[in-house]
């Protein structure tokens, strides 16, 4: 497979993870997509973030889709 | 009513001026079955935190999503109450203390409809939309903004 | 915070100008312990009535008694809330059809003391404050304005 | 007595009464200006106001001070 994934990172999560777009091998759940990030930058198992799916919030596991735009988003601190 | 409405731009880049409050509500003098507009301001404060005081807010959007969710938050207020017009405006990038950072805006034929709406509106902008503020203090370094 | 209060003059000759408001926003950006401002604007509606379209209201008053009575109503408000501020301002005189009546103001450092005390300050003022305001009519009739 | 009392008046009873001020023989509680009233601008039983005495609502059949402020006020319509 070299399907790509691209995830936008925002806030305290893009700070933590020192780059605002991350481009990974295909990962097809949220799930599997959480535990590799928490392989890598494990930092990010000790902060609460919640993850989109084409700009929808991701409740429980939810499958990627290919070519889905995925994005890591920090509790919300508008107005 | 049944005009079809998308997606509108509500941010605006660095703090909101007070004459962009004036400029709006004039804007409204020609539309004479209102009776009432609700405003919501929000103004970056202050704030003395461990390692510094507050100086500023930065403000940083998922702006696709965020314009999506407010184009949905508008259509359900817009069912919920009888309105005449909604506005909401945010700030993007840097906003000093003492500065507006928010503006909502709702205008009714009857004022209960305006101030209940504003009141939701100004709730679900804080609660739903993708939107954080990193407040900079005076010690150079920073904080990430927590709504209550 | 116990600094002696005194009635201050809440009347506003004419309608209130949009500008007028982006003052009194304006005047607190120095206030840096203020997180969020509530604003109620009131404007007149070209009401159909069974002689006539409305055109403006002419409004009276008994300003001593409202005066006094703004001056309670503060206090109260200010008692119940946290608030850093609160204006009212409401015309005397002519105001035509799209122009503004009555203009509250309130400022907090957290939003729902603002929000709360800015709801409860209009109703207030509409039921309690000696102001009438007298409906001009297109036709040169009139009709004496009733609060719902 | 030649006590006199001044009754202001507003709004829609001001208009009914045709001036702004009455200058009336004292009249000691706010019963027996409503009667004088009735008697004299008979409109005004179907017209609902209030009567303050020193700027403060009258509640009830009430005295009124020699001297005191009276002002008979229809029903509010402010904002």
């Amino acid at each position: 497979m070299d399907q790509k994934i691209r995830i936008r990172t925002f806030g305290m999560i893009a700070e933590e993870i020192g780059q605002s777009e991350l481009v990974l091998d295909q990962l097809d759940s949220t799930e599997r997509l959480k535990e590799f990030l928490y392989s890598q930058f494990p930092k990010l198992q000790s902060m609460k973030f919640s993850i989109a799916v084409n700009q929808q919030l991701a409740q429980g596991d939810e499958k990627i889709p290919e070519g889905a735009e995925v994005a890591l988003l920090p509790p919300f601190s508008g107005g | 009513m049944e005009k079809q409405r998308t997606p509108k731009n509500i941010f605006v880049q660095g703090p909101i001026s007070p004459e962009k409050i004036a400029q709006s509500v004039a804007n409204h003098q020609s539309k004479t079955d209102i009776g009432g507009h609700s405003i919501f301001l929000g103004q970056v404060r202050k704030d003395q935190k461990e390692n510094g005081t507050v100086v500023a807010i930065e403000y940083t959007a998922y702006e696709e999503m965020a314009l999506q969710k407010a184009f949905e938050i508008r259509e359900d207020i817009f069912a919920k109450y009888p309105l005449t017009c909604m506005h909401i405006y945010h700030s993007l990038g840097r906003v000093e203390v003492g500065q507006l950072c928010l503006f909502v805006f709702t205008s009714s034929k009857h004022r209960r409809a305006a101030m209940d709406a504003c009141d939701e509106l100004v709730e679900r902008i804080k609660a739903e939309l993708p939107v954080w503020g990193k407040e900079l203090l005076d010690t150079d370094e920073h904080v990430w903004k927590v709504n209550q």
